[in-house]
């Protein structure tokens, strides 16, 4: 077949121009631009989502209010997919568009990748669902805050729940295989072993997006386990403890932060009843937090999704220090975090040296009623 | 066009349309406060959109249409333009210096986002021109590709973990171990055919991604390995942008080298064995050529370049782990060689330029990103389905009357 | 008598249940043609199938004796390229070209296992490359010559009238430089005028000492041909000889040709 | 033994969840040698449709039987009238093309219909209503076997029955097969192959459908993500019992879904899919058309 010259001619002009296109225009510096990166699109998307509607809740607030020392708050947002490969995309995107602060990165290898890029170019950094130690801990990242407590931090409340409020001995850990999962169980499982007081009888990774758990479900009860610990996200925390009880297996499961999420009890129903998870301390009851769902539920007609109220606070968190320091240079910004503290819906909050949020109590909470209650 | 034949079969597809989308679009529902939404708009838009898109397509087809047949009572032979710079020299060499020196400065005059990105698209470029030879030119289903991408990018992150060998050292290596494990997983496998070769590959791609996420000894599991150290330019460091910069240049140096190398082959005993091959696979074996071997030189070389390559990714990201090697990214690849016409090195180039950096320009579209990125795919499948360059037709000169 | 080129004694092979070659004995000598005849179904493509190692017969041995005193090698276990490489060319009845090559090329894949260059000599173009890649160019287009389709060199392979793709299959096997060419009805679906052609071909290219062996149903270009015919049907060879024998055994006129002899 | 029981039906039934979906795979693949990637989009369309109307329903109070009915009826019919309708966009102008075109039409149209429900629904995961009580003659043995287990195997079975009958007996059905055998020939015959794709393509779609519903309703959750995962189980399902071949498809499902479970039980279940794949690499090596497919004869 042959070739037609336009056709060819407007593809390769086409290619052409997407290749010399320059990117959104760059304005001038009269706003503060605010970047939100995550993932926007693809498997992951229901987990960096719910972060952009709770940046844009506080901003279109404080807009509303005639912004931040009169400047406008600009919201950047730009999707990473949680790959790695695109985070450093993302980054030198933002980067490149003149951000200021960004609000990211959802997922911890993208945040990994992404880092290194917004550090050589001095701008802070704030995740509200990175979990994994190394991020704060290594010390690599002077520029990186997060609103979410470290794998190890939850790792060690549920272990030391499991081992002195509930007594058991015989545990199963079982994981997602991914960064957040396998990182949170391999903690939990050296804590147990550490601890001396119980045995881990199982430990094993699921497949995520499986059609059907009952083989791992009556492996678990195969093991004699009186626990499970989980280490995850919902929709698989919710298909494990649902299969659990259809397969009339009744132990206690108990999980983490990405399991703690109202969305865990909706789509479980009733099996979620009586599961266990840990979380930030006391947000249902925080006014804050109520005020923030409420402001989600009247914007955008749903009830927010994952990581909302640590996303909602490190918006909280960032502006506040931005319009406490006066500035967005980094180092102003950094002791604005670490001396002031902010009431959010995760608590009332300062950071560490590190980057660690201090003062997010970490409770475990049970589902009584189709509701999280604190214990 | 506008009689009231097409009017009313516009209307009726729309009505379709509307129809079909009816319960995902207008209906929304809240299963926990039991509130069910109905959004009629949306279903005007539907229709009204289809409607009108419906036109502007046929309306296209008809251009085109008309411009063929003029063409075909014209009876001009018309030559592709880029068929024609290739096979006239002068112009050749022409297009070859202004797009070298358009690189040569391009990280000078764009920002160091741009840069970045390009760096993507060039090691689309490469990995889309070692997947050719596999793909295009040897007709190997390969939906596995990305496992080879993998085995270079874990090569230099252990490497440089353990051991503190650098970017040049690895570079070789991570490539070597791609092509040997190409001839490993080749072995047994390439007797199959067409499309049992590709799940069977797609299975081999998901068999790496799922050891490199379990076995934490080896590979530090789904948590991946982070500070990989950016290549050394003779023992200084670079800053950020100096060395994207620095990764910009090496990569089009890799592109010239690949593009050289693969363009040799293509016009080498070695790759007419590959399209004949391609062709029909009994009559190759009929004119003497070992189709076992000759196909395994095609998977293994193939597997080298995505080595390469990924040695490149690591140095780039500087972080990995196994999520940046799923089946999604075999797909993309395959995609591009598919995309830019089969064998066609041009080609090749073209389709990862539009497939990478798509995506990247469609920010602007923020969440409709991906909806218009696989609307595009199809699109361009349908209305180009051989590629954007088709088949060229090699000759050879030489001395008829000897 | 000389040693023959080919000797197949005894080829069985069974699909399943069915016998489609009865064991078979063959043999054809230097610079001859010998025709293989029978109706259709009676195993004739099956025989080329199993000599050319595409199918592994069920039993029996077929003998390759190279001339000039070199070794035999019984070609029974080998590879089809194997075969190729060892001296058996052959063409197809369903003509299997490299579509979407030009006709050159179609040629030239025909030198690839006389040849040697791999990835380094590609890659690097070294003098022994280039000078073998100028030898298999130099080489191919006079065999399209030969097969007068020069002018066409450059054209790709489906374009070409039928006639001509059963000419440049032809020439795609001799460049191999068989010690045998093995031909699957080169005339089927020729008119007339192209037969003529093929059969002046044919005459050419045995001038020149290839061995053929040639399966045909046009009775006339077989008998004007060929040196020594063998018959078969089901299976199984009904009779050898030379053309008038052939022309007089009562049990071919039966099995095959019926009455009708001079057709 | 009660564990090896146990995972035999667990095995079981995922085995049976696959089956639901690979049977489109293979059929559409036996008709017209296409990988329908966007197979698994369907099926995710499917259970999408049938959370939507269940849920509506719910909510206006109809009694579950009604809901039951209703919902599957409707995802059947939307996902049969996506299928015919992928099929005239994406894949019949691709007919004569190359190949590989219509495999990177399937995958484009995949990540856009993904992407279609991100948009138009949400990216949440969104809890399944229980379609299927839990009856009380299984209570016995719900520890081993549970109710959607049950009507999942009952389900597959009858439809690859009823299925059988029809490819074996019915109008439809022999054109169907002439249509693979060869479509030039059975144009000459006076098939409408057109009408005969786009009726495999409804088919395969309704049972995507039906997988969708049972499947959802069994998990108890869905998301805009979930055909991609089990669209690839399938088709490897697929091509292990031979692709093109319905019966293979169910027998290659079985055996995948009891590799994977008695690997979880008694190997780990952090290389299942390990397990799975080399299975179907070892079988594809000994049996290249897999295990019920028709061995290609070359014909020279």
């Amino acid at each position: 077949m042959k070739l037609n010259i336009n056709r060819t001619l407007f593809s390769t002009a086409a290619c052409f121009l997407i290749a010399v296109a320059t990117p959104a225009l760059t304005h001038a510096g009269d706003t503060i631009k605010f970047g939100v990166a995550g993932a926007h699109s693809g498997d992951l998307a229901s987990y960096g989502l719910p972060t952009v509607n709770a940046a844009r809740l506080v901003i279109d607030k404080v807009n509303a209010a005639g912004g931040i020392n009169g400047k406008m708050i600009e919201m950047l947002i730009e999707d990473d997919v949680c790959k790695p490969e695109i985070a450093t995309n993302t980054a030198t995107k933002l980067v490149s568009d003149g951000v200021d602060v960004v609000l990211g990165h959802i997922c911890s290898g993208a945040t990994k990748a992404a880092l290194p890029i917004y550090k050589n170019a001095s701008i802070l950094v704030m995740s509200p669902s990175a979990t994994n130690p190394a991020l704060t801990e290594s010390g690599d990242y002077p520029n990186f805050f997060r609103t979410i407590a470290p794998d190890d931090a939850q790792a060690m409340v549920d272990v030391k729940f499991v081992l002195n409020t509930l007594k058991y001995t015989k545990i199963a850990v079982i994981h997602d295989k991914g960064d957040y999962g396998k990182g949170f169980a391999e903690f939990a499982k050296t804590f147990l072993e550490d601890s001396g007081k119980a045995e881990v009888v199982l430990f094993e990774g699921v497949t995520p997006g499986a059609v059907d758990y009952s083989a791992i479900v009556q492996k678990i009860k195969h093991s004699g386990a009186e626990a499970v610990i989980f280490g995850g996200y919902h929709p698989e925390a919710s298909k494990i403890i649902r299969m659990m009880r259809k397969k009339r297996l009744k132990i206690d499961f108990i999980s983490d932060d990405g399991v703690k999420d109202n969305t865990f009890i909706k789509v479980a129903g009733k099996y979620a009843e009586g599961a266990y998870a840990s979380g930030p301390t006391d947000t249902t009851n925080n006014p804050l937090s109520i005020e923030a769902v409420r402001a989600h539920k009247e914007k955008f007609n749903t009830d927010p999704g994952a990581f909302f109220a640590n996303a909602y606070s490190a918006t909280l968190a960032l502006l506040n220090a931005i319009d406490k320091a006066g500035s967005t240079e980094l180092e102003a910004l950094k002791k604005a975090l670490q001396t002031e503290t902010i009431d959010t819906p995760v608590g009332n909050i300062y950071f560490d040296e590190k980057g660690d949020a201090i003062g997010v109590g970490f409770s475990v909470y049970q589902v009584q009623d189709g509701v999280f209650v604190e214990l | 066009m506008f009689s009231y034949k097409e009017i009313k079969k516009t209307a009726l597809i729309s009505l379709w349309f509307v129809f079909l989308t009816f319960p995902i679009m207008v209906i929304k529902v809240d299963p926990i406060e039991r509130i069910v939404r109905w959004r009629w708009d949306n279903a005007i838009y539907v229709g009204v959109g289809i409607f009108f898109t419906r036109f502007l397509i046929e309306y296209l087809k008809d251009r085109n249409n008309k411009r063929q047949a003029a063409k075909r009572s014209a009876n001009k032979e018309s030559q592709p333009i880029i068929h024609s710079i290739i096979a006239n020299p002068k112009q050749r060499n022409i297009v070859i210096v202004v797009l070298l020196s358009t690189a040569f400065i391009f990280p000078f005059i764009f920002s160091t986002y741009q840069t970045n990105i390009m760096i993507t698209a060039l090691m689309y470029v490469v990995l889309g021109l070692g997947l050719n030879i596999v793909v295009g030119m040897a007709g190997l289903l390969d939906l596995g590709f990305v496992a080879f991408y993998a085995v270079g990018a874990y090569s230099y992150a252990l490497l440089n973990y353990h051991f503190g060998l650098g970017f040049w050292a690895v570079l070789p290596i991570g490539g070597c171990l791609a092509g040997l494990a190409g001839l490993i997983l080749g072995f047994p496998v390439l007797r199959l055919r067409g499309d049992y070769l590709a799940i069977v590959t797609l299975g081999f791609g998901e068999i790496i991604r799922l050891v490199l996420e379990n076995w934490n000894d080896f590979s530090m599991g789904p948590s991946g390995i982070s500070n990989i150290d950016r290549p050394g330019f003779f023992g200084i460091e670079l800053s950020l942008n100096g060395s994207i910069m620095y990764l910009y240049y090496i990569m089009i140096v890799l592109m010239i080298i690949t593009i050289f190398i693969v363009n040799r082959l293509q016009d080498s005993r070695l790759g007419r064995a590959w399209i004949a091959l391609r062709e029909d696979e009994i009559a190759c074996q009929a004119m003497g050529i070992d189709k076992r071997k000759t196909k395994l030189v095609a998977f293994s070389l193939g597997a080298f370049w995505a080595g390469i390559v990924g040695v490149i990714f690591a140095a780039k990201t500087t972080f990995i782990n196994p999520a940046s090697f799923t089946f999604l990214e075999s797909a993309i690849i395959l995609s591009i060689v598919v995309l830019g016409g089969m064998g066609s090195i041009i080609g090749v180039i073209m389709g990862a330029f539009i497939l990478i950096l798509l995506p990247e320009y469609l920010r602007a579209f923020s969440e409709y990103r991906m909806l218009v990125f696989g609307g595009i795919l199809v699109a361009m499948m349908v209305f180009r389905p051989q590629g954007l360059i088709s088949n060229i037709r090699r000759t050879y000169t030489f001395n008829k009357d000897q | 008598m000389t040693t023959p080129i080919l000797k197949v004694t005894g080829l069985t092979m069974d699909f399943g249940g069915i016998r489609a070659l009865n064991r078979l004995d063959l043999d054809v000598c230097a610079g001859e043609i010998v025709a293989l005849i029978g109706p259709n179904g009676a195993g004739k493509t099956t025989f080329f199938n199993c000599v050319t190692g595409i199918y592994q017969p069920t039993g029996g041995d077929m003998i390759l004796t190279p001339p000039g005193g070199h070794k035999s090698i019984n070609l029974k276990g080998l590879k089809p390229n194997t075969v190729t490489e060892k001296g058996l060319a052959r063409t197809f009845q369903n003509i299997r070209l490299f579509s979407k090559m030009t006709v050159l090329e179609n040629v030239m894949i025909g030198r690839h296992c006389r040849t040697h260059a791999f990835i380094f000599g590609a890659i690097f173009r070294t003098k022994a490359t280039r000078k073998e890649e100028k030898e298999i160019i130099e080489m191919s287009y006079s065999l399209l010559k030969e097969v007068g389709l020069a002018h066409l060199a450059d054209e790709f392979a489906e374009n070409l009238a039928y006639g001509a793709q059963r000419r440049l299959e032809i020439a795609r096997a001799l460049a191999t430089e068989p010690l045998l060419l093995l031909l699957d009805e080169p005339a089927a679906g020729m008119n007339p005028q192209e037969t003529l052609q093929l059969k002046e071909l044919i005459k050419k290219i045995a001038s020149a000492g290839q061995a053929i062996l040639l399966i045909e149903h046009d009775m006339k270009l077989v008998m004007s041909l060929s040196d020594r015919i063998f018959v078969m049907d089901y299976g199984k060879k009904i009779a050898e000889g030379v053309p008038a024998e052939i022309r007089a055994n009562p049990e071919v006129i039966k099995a095959y040709l019926g009455e009708d002899i001079d057709a | 033994m009660d564990y090896f029981i146990e995972l035999l039906f667990s095995g079981l039934t995922r085995g049976s969840i696959y089956a639901l979906i690979a049977l489109g795979y293979t059929m559409v693949y036996g008709i017209i040698g296409l990988i329908n990637f966007a197979h698994g989009e369907i099926y995710m369309i499917g259970a999408f449709t049938a959370f939507i109307v269940a849920t509506v329903l719910s909510i206006y109070g109809f009694p579950l039987l009604a809901i039951v009915v209703v919902a599957g009826v409707a995802a059947t019919v939307w996902s049969s009238a996506y299928g015919y309708t992928i099929e005239k966009i994406a894949y019949k102008p691709l007919r004569h093309a190359p190949r590989l075109s219509p495999l990177i039409s399937a995958i484009g149209m995949s990540i856009f219909l993904q992407n279609y429900v991100l948009l138009a629904q949400t990216s949440d995961f969104l809890p399944f209503p229980e379609l299927i009580p839990e009856f009380a003659f299984m209570e016995p043995v719900a520890h081993i076997v549970g109710s959607s287990d049950l009507v999942i195997l009952v389900t597959t079975t009858i439809i690859m029955l009823i299925l059988t009958f029809v490819i074996k007996f019915t109008r439809i059905g022999k054109a169907m097969r002439a249509t693979a055998q060869d479509r030039t020939m059975a144009m000459l015959v006076g098939i409408n192959v057109n009408n005969i794709i786009s009726a495999t393509f409804i088919i395969g779609s309704a049972l995507a459908a039906i997988g969708g519903l049972l499947i959802a309703s069994h998990i108890g959750q869905i998301n805009f993500y979930i055909g991609f995962i089990a669209g690839i189980k399938a088709f490897t399902a697929a091509v292990l019992g031979g692709i093109g071949s319905i019966p293979g498809a169910v027998l290659g499902s079985l055996i995948l879904g009891l590799t994977e479970s008695f690997a979880t039980g008694y190997i780990s279940s952090d290389y299942e899919d390990v397990f799975a794949f080399s299975l179907l690499v070892l079988i594809l090596i000994f049996k290249p058309s897999g295990l019920l497919g028709k061995a290609e004869t070359q014909k020279v």
